[in-house]
């Protein structure tokens, strides 16, 4: 926290800022004096092997699990001391590794849960499907490819469609960070195809940060990659400089 | 008592007869006395529409009765000697040729332990059923809970419990005692017999135990010169005592003094024992102890301690040998008789001897004619109907023995008269 | 949950099969059964109705959030209470209780010692005060207790088991203090509203109305929040709280709003039935009648609005009637209906609707759209303490 | 308050209450501990759990009453075998349950708790019907009533210490079985990850059933033993309920450590609250601790952090 002050200006240019995140569940620390920073517009990919703590650190940067130690900066805002409703609409969204999605209610539906209006308790009450709310979910619907099944039970989709749905739940949102935890899992490979266009169309007004084991995936839609393992970072920079790294070597295929 | 099972015998195939036809009715002489009686009851038994003006459920042949208490539920346990004691009397009364020549006919309603099930229960026997008489109700709460039913559709309701008093109505006979009744004279006796002082008073926490504790704690402090050592309340249900134990232990009263009700009692008396504290020894007087409660108790558990009634099984007395006899005949061997068993078989007696005084069943008539009824058979000795609708009763002191049952070793000479609202212990 | 094509009509917010079902139901209360039943049967319907309050806001509560109350009695007894409050003031009145040591006060505080009375029973000498006090007292102490453990993000089977403590603690303090309460004989003997007798056979059917009326307008109040967006929150709240937090929703808010409202629908209740019966006593506020309360709900159909009045009202006739032919056998039948509600139906009298007589009644009743409800396997299984 | 008694006195106050605190914790550990099998290790609400305590207690009743009439030379020693045949009784009657009601409720939790609630509602009929409604009592031989004298005024009471070694033994007992043996191994399994569970070949229904009649099977032997205490009617089993979800909640619920704590703490906390003040404000005062307490902390006392 006190390098903050002199970090500041620094961060200025950063969307997010972490620096010395620690995490310890009963003394295991999962995430360990964790620092990295993301930029306005890039589409950051953290990998590792199962349990390096990746996502522990969209837990913790979205508020749902408490930081040990350490800070998350977002746009200036520290988001360790928010709430996680306050977080999210200060412009983090998160979507979960597996698709969370209102199954009893239709797709149209779905997203205008999503809609950033009437969030407090009588905005809801009073909340009503005007023009703007159908046209902003009809928008958001062709932007995920599901335009033609608005009034489809969210049930009834495939996996993939699933997918799709969450990160258009977020979208509906506009955040200036979007979090996605596994989004090709389960996808074919022309829903992965269509998925990572999606993500590089949607970049333009914010950043990406994506938690993804397949590396194809990874390499048609990373700016950056992030290596963690042990809850520390283990090499950071592009696709190809990750990938000639002998520690990552090392831990991916030592184990 | 026997020949009334006997006249039961006759009473029906009299009534078979009667169905046949009524010119049978000249042949009864030849049948016993009791029969006759009760032929005779037929022969003269008045026009309908002469005792009955307020439209009871009352035909040429039968009247019918509520009778009102809770078969399910916690109160269950309590309210089963209730309702055996009232159907034998309605039985014998039955075998004796009924009600003014009519049979009693009763409408049995559960009220499941839940006040406002008594009250809906209530509503139903006299809007719907039109029952002549109500013998019914246990607890307070489920009096008070029927009490503005009876008194809006003008029911006669006969509560059986002793209770905490402070209460009188037109349409409720209590054949119970109230508070004062049972209370003051246990309070002389062990005052005067053990030199008792100091009183440990304990109660379930509702109304009846602490109006008692209230009277009693005035009567301890003004007239017997004694002190008050502890009260304490326990949640209904309570089984834990061991605290309360320990204080009694600490602050040794001459007495305990105890109201608590209900599985509570159970607890108590077992955890009383276990500590070491034995009531041959220690006094220790209840007034919320009959031979019902024993049963759960365990005679062992609780042998020495005294209990404050106005009846015990035991009584002496050929009318209560009678009873006890008849009412073991109809419910078996292994049943037994509690304080407010026996007022809950008071009541259609009284109901009966109050209608045929007043020659009606109309309930304001009954209501009138009720002050200065006597009941001369009643197993408790004698009572008699106080114009403030509470009985003249004695009231005896029993020790615990320990086949469960009561040795009476107190009784007051004469009557008490009740007392529902008594002026220095308010 | 039903869930409408987002362009299918409605008015307002009611759709058209749920306008004719509140219509039927309407009719059957203000017209079918006062013209059949006897004063005497009206009555008890009447009062099973002040239950079916409970039951209404138990729908949106329990079903529609996922959060199981078992402690709506305590809710119901402080409406009724309030009420009760203000009958017993009018009819303690001082040439009412001129026998008593202090005239002018409640019977049952005199019989203990209580020579004034209590700051708190003051205000409920006037009936405005009343009325806002019925509504508004249980509503805060739902609050606070909302307050307390959505905040902490305390639900499912815990929030069951707390609720169901404070209805303990409840009762236990009502019967213990019995000078400022009635202890457990509660407060009796309730005369007269603003003089008017409220014991009266023509008072009883008034109030029958007026009782139809405020559940009427409960049902609609019900049917609003249910089609308003707060209500979609709630069902996907109940299954997927952390999407819902993690859209930008103070989760625990909407969920104290929630509780809050039926705690005040079943206040409403409690009111009603201190009004039409004339007492209210403790033995509403226990665990055994709170959880009573959540059968009438289930029984009807945990999702259905309308359900839970005619699940209250089919569970309460049962029992009338069952107790009056075979005492020893009611709780065998209620016990049954217990596990049978959960096993065999559980979308109560709603699922079977829906199953087997609408689809045959064609789409004027919605055919397969009304009163649906989805399979309740989807009920919330996610852990109840999130940390 | 102390200022009326002297120091003896008082080392006797803390003596009895201590012991009578102790009472009360082996009373909360006996009622908890099945509950807390149930609850804690498979999710399932048991509102049926006094119930299953009071069929315990009638069969020590009728195994006392058999006693009694044909064997009254070995009435010493007939608790134990009550006891035993409590546990196969409730046990046998908690299988049953599973297998015919709870394991088709394992995803609704909350569904688990309205069916229970019947069941406890039928049981209490038929306790009413068959034995009938009032209380019976049972009688105890007679090594077991009474108490030992320690100081002039403090006295331990036998039964009290025999609560109090049986609590020690079944909870022993459950501990072994939990943590020892390769069945408890197998129950824990089924906890954390019963499709995992059920792919290394462990037969969860199997496991199931068993851990629920193991639950009902203590309850049992828990109601045989509060004959000792309290009463035995039909709905006795109710007395019980409230206070036993609370012990288990507030220990957090799939910790047997936590359940002996927290039964420890409220039992020690009503004891105490009893000496000073009235026992009904001492029974609310507990009741509204543990409430505020599981507002403040409501994943229990004792409860492992865990990474989601």
């Amino acid at each position: 926290m006190n390098a903050n002050v002199i970090t500041d200006s620094m961060n200025k240019d950063f969307v997010l800022a972490v620096e010395g995140l620690t995490v310890s569940f009963d003394g295991f620390k999962a995430v360990n004096d964790l620092s990295f920073y993301v930029d306005e517009n890039e589409i950051r990919v953290i990998i590792g092997p199962n349990g390096a703590g990746k996502t522990t650190v969209l837990d913790l940067i979205c508020g749902r699990t408490r930081a040990t130690a350490g800070s998350i900066r977002f746009k200036d805002r520290e988001l360790t001391k928010m709430k996680e409703h306050e977080i999210v609409r200060a412009g983090v969204g998160r979507k979960f590794q597996n698709p969370s999605i209102y199954e009893d209610l239709t797709v149209f539906e779905n997203l205008e849960i999503s809609y950033p209006k009437g969030r407090t308790v009588l905005g809801a009450l009073t909340f009503r499907r005007d023009a703007a709310v159908k046209e902003r979910v009809q928008e958001v619907a062709e932007t995920i490819f599901l335009a033609d099944q608005l009034d489809q039970r969210a049930e009834y989709l495939s996996h993939g469609q699933k997918q799709w749905l969450e990160i258009g739940m977020l979208l509906i949102q506009d955040p200036e960070l979007l979090m996605l935890d596994e989004p090709v899992a389960g996808m074919s490979v022309s829903e992965r195809k269509k998925t990572a266009e999606l993500l590089n169309r949607i970049i333009k007004d914010r950043s990406v940060i994506v938690i993804e084991h397949d590396m194809k995936f990874v390499e048609d839609i990373a700016h950056k990659v992030t290596v963690l393992h042990q809850g520390k970072i283990l090499s950071e920079g592009s696709m190809a400089k990750v990938q000639a790294d002998p520690k990552v070597v090392e831990v991916y295929l030592g184990h | 008592m026997s020949s009334h099972n006997d006249g039961s015998d006759n009473f029906s195939s009299t009534r078979r007869r009667l169905l046949k036809g009524l010119a049978a009715l000249p042949a009864a002489p030849l049948l016993s006395s009791t029969a006759l009686f009760s032929s005779q009851a037929f022969a003269q038994a008045p026009a309908t529409s002469a005792v009955n003006t307020t439209g009871l459920a009352v035909t040429d042949t039968e009247v019918t009765v509520g009778i009102l208490h809770s078969v399910t539920g916690t109160m269950a346990i309590s309210e089963t000697g209730s309702v055996q004691a009232e159907k034998l009397a309605i039985e014998q009364i039955n075998a004796m040729g009924g009600v003014l020549g009519r049979k009693i006919k009763f409408i049995q309603e559960d009220g499941a332990s839940d006040w406002p099930t008594f009250a809906e229960k209530a509503k139903k026997l006299l809007v719907n059923d039109k029952v002549a008489a109500v013998m019914g109700c246990w607890t307070s709460a489920s009096r008070k809970a029927v009490l503005p039913v009876f008194e809006q559709y003008n029911g006669m309701l006969y509560y059986p419990t002793f209770y905490e008093g402070l209460e009188q109505s037109k349409n409720v006979i209590y054949t119970g005692q109230e508070a004062t009744q049972q209370i003051l004279a246990g309070l002389d006796w062990v005052n005067k017999t053990k030199g008792a002082k100091s009183f440990y008073l304990i109660g379930s926490d509702y109304i009846w135990p602490r109006t008692s504790m209230k009277i009693a704690r005035k009567h301890i402090e003004a007239h017997l010169g004694g002190k008050v050592a502890g009260e304490e309340y326990f949640p209904l249900g309570h089984t834990q005592f061991n605290s309360v134990i320990n204080k009694i232990k600490l602050t040794k009263p001459d007495v305990i003094y105890c109201a608590v009700v209900g599985g509570s009692n159970v607890a108590f008396y077992k955890q009383l024992k276990a500590a070491g504290i034995d009531l041959n020894k220690q006094t220790l007087l209840t007034i919320s102890v009959t031979e019902d409660e024993i049963d759960g108790i365990g005679g062992d558990n609780i042998a020495g301690a005294y209990s404050c009634m106005k009846y015990f099984q035991s009584l002496d007395n050929p009318n209560n040998k009678d009873f006890v006899a008849a009412f073991k005949k109809m419910w078996g061997e292994k049943t037994v008789i509690g304080d407010v068993t026996q007022a809950a078989y008071l009541g259609p007696w009284l109901w009966k001897m109050t209608v045929e005084k007043a020659g009606s069943f109309d309930v304001d008539k009954i209501a009138e004619a009720s002050p200065g009824i006597e009941f001369t058979k009643a197993p408790e000795g004698y009572v008699k109907i106080h114009p403030n609708h509470h009985l003249w009763s004695k009231t005896r002191v029993g020790q615990a023995q320990l086949d469960g049952q009561f040795k009476v070793v107190f009784e007051t000479p004469d009557l008490i008269e009740p007392d529902p609202f008594p002026k220095g212990y308010q | 949950m039903t869930t409408p094509a987002p362009t299918s009509g409605r008015t307002f917010f009611l759709r058209r099969q749920d306008m004719i079902g509140i219509a039927i139901l309407a009719v059957l209360l203000m017209v079918v059964l006062p013209l059949t039943l006897d004063n005497f049967r009206l009555q008890f319907v009447g009062k099973y109705l002040t239950y079916a309050f409970v039951a209404l806001g138990l729908a949106l509560c329990w079903g529609y959030a996922g959060i199981l109350s078992l402690g709506q009695g305590v809710f119901f007894g402080l409406g009724g209470y309030c009420m009760a409050m203000f009958l017993k003031l009018e009819a303690s009145s001082v040439e009412n209780t001129k026998i008593q040591t202090t005239p002018g006060i409640p019977d049952f505080m005199d019989w203990n010692q209580i020579t004034a009375l209590p700051w708190f029973w003051e205000p409920f000498r006037s009936f405005g005060f009343t009325t806002l006090a019925v509504v508004a007292v249980p509503a805060l102490f739902a609050l606070i207790i909302g307050f307390a453990l959505f905040k902490r993000r305390v639900g499912g089977v815990y929030f069951a088991i707390i609720t169901q403590a404070l209805a303990a603690i409840m009762t236990i303090l009502i019967i213990g203090q019995q000078g400022y309460t009635g202890g457990i004989n509660g407060i009796t003997d309730l005369r007269t509203l603003h003089g008017w007798d409220i014991r009266t056979d023509s008072a009883k059917t008034i109030l029958y109305f007026v009782c139809v009326g405020l559940l009427i307008a409960c049902i609609l109040l019900a049917y609003y929040v249910k089609s308003s967006k707060l209500g979609r929150l709630l069902v996907a709240m109940r299954d997927k709280e952390d999407r819902v937090r993690f859209s930008g929703y103070d989760v625990s808010s909407f969920k104290i709003f929630v509780f809050c409202l039926a705690a005040s629908l079943s206040a409403i209740g409690g009111a009603m039935f201190t009004l039409q019966v004339g007492f209210m006593s403790p033995s509403f506020v226990g665990i055994v009648p709170s959880i009573e309360m959540v059968i009438y709900t289930a029984v009807g159909g945990r999702l259905s609005i309308l359900g839970a009045v005619y699940g209250t009202l089919v569970v309460n006739w049962a029992k009338t009637s069952f107790s009056e032919s075979f005492p020893e056998l009611w709780l065998f039948g209620l016990g049954g209906l217990f596990i049978a509600v959960v096993l065999i139906f559980p979308n109560g009298l709603a699922g079977l609707w829906q199953t087997y007589v609408a689809p045959r009644l064609g789409p004027l009743f919605g055919g397969q759209a009304r009163r649906a409800a989805p399979p309740p396997a989807s009920e919330p299984v996610a852990p109840a303490v999130a940390e | 308050m102390f200022s009326d008694y002297s120091l003896a006195e008082l080392s006797s106050i803390f003596m009895m209450q201590g012991f009578a605190g102790l009472i009360l914790f082996s009373v909360f550990v006996l009622m908890a501990l099945g509950l807390a099998i149930i609850f804690g290790q498979m999710g399932v609400i048991n509102m049926a759990h006094g119930e299953f305590m009071i069929l315990g207690a009638y069969v020590t009743y009728f195994t006392s009453q058999f006693f009694l009439n044909y064997l009254p030379s070995l009435f010493g020693i007939y608790f134990f075998i009550a006891m035993i045949l409590a546990f196969l009784a409730s046990g046998a009657l908690g299988m049953a349950t599973e297998w015919l009601m709870i394991r088709h409720l394992y995803k609704r939790p909350l569904d688990t708790l309205l069916a229970t609630w019947g069941l406890s509602l039928i049981l209490q009929q038929v306790y009413r019907s068959v034995f009938g409604p009032r209380e019976v009592g049972v009688e105890l031989p007679s090594w077991m009533m009474g108490s030992l004298p320690v100081t002039d005024v403090v006295e331990v009471q036998i039964n009290g210490l025999f609560v109090m070694g049986l609590t020690i033994a079944i909870t022993v007992a459950v501990a072994l079985l939990m943590y020892k043996s390769s069945w408890g191994k197998q129950v824990r399994a089924v906890v954390q990850n019963r499709v995992m569970a059920g792919a290394v070949g462990i037969n969860t229904e199997k496991v199931d059933r068993y851990t629920f009649g193991l639950g009902c099977g203590i309850a049992g032997v828990a109601g045989s033993a509060f004959t000792m205490i309290g009463s035995t009617g039909p709905t006795s089993g109710q007395l019980y309920i409230v206070d036993t979800f609370l012990v288990v909640v507030f220990g957090g619920a799939q910790s047997l450590l936590g359940t002996i704590a927290s039964a420890f703490t409220i039992s020690q906390a009503q004891s105490t609250l009893e000496f000073f003040l009235s026992g009904s404000m001492a029974k609310v005062l507990t009741l509204i601790g543990v409430v505020v307490i599981l507002m403040l902390r409501p994943q229990g006392l004792f409860v492992i952090k865990v990474r989601r």
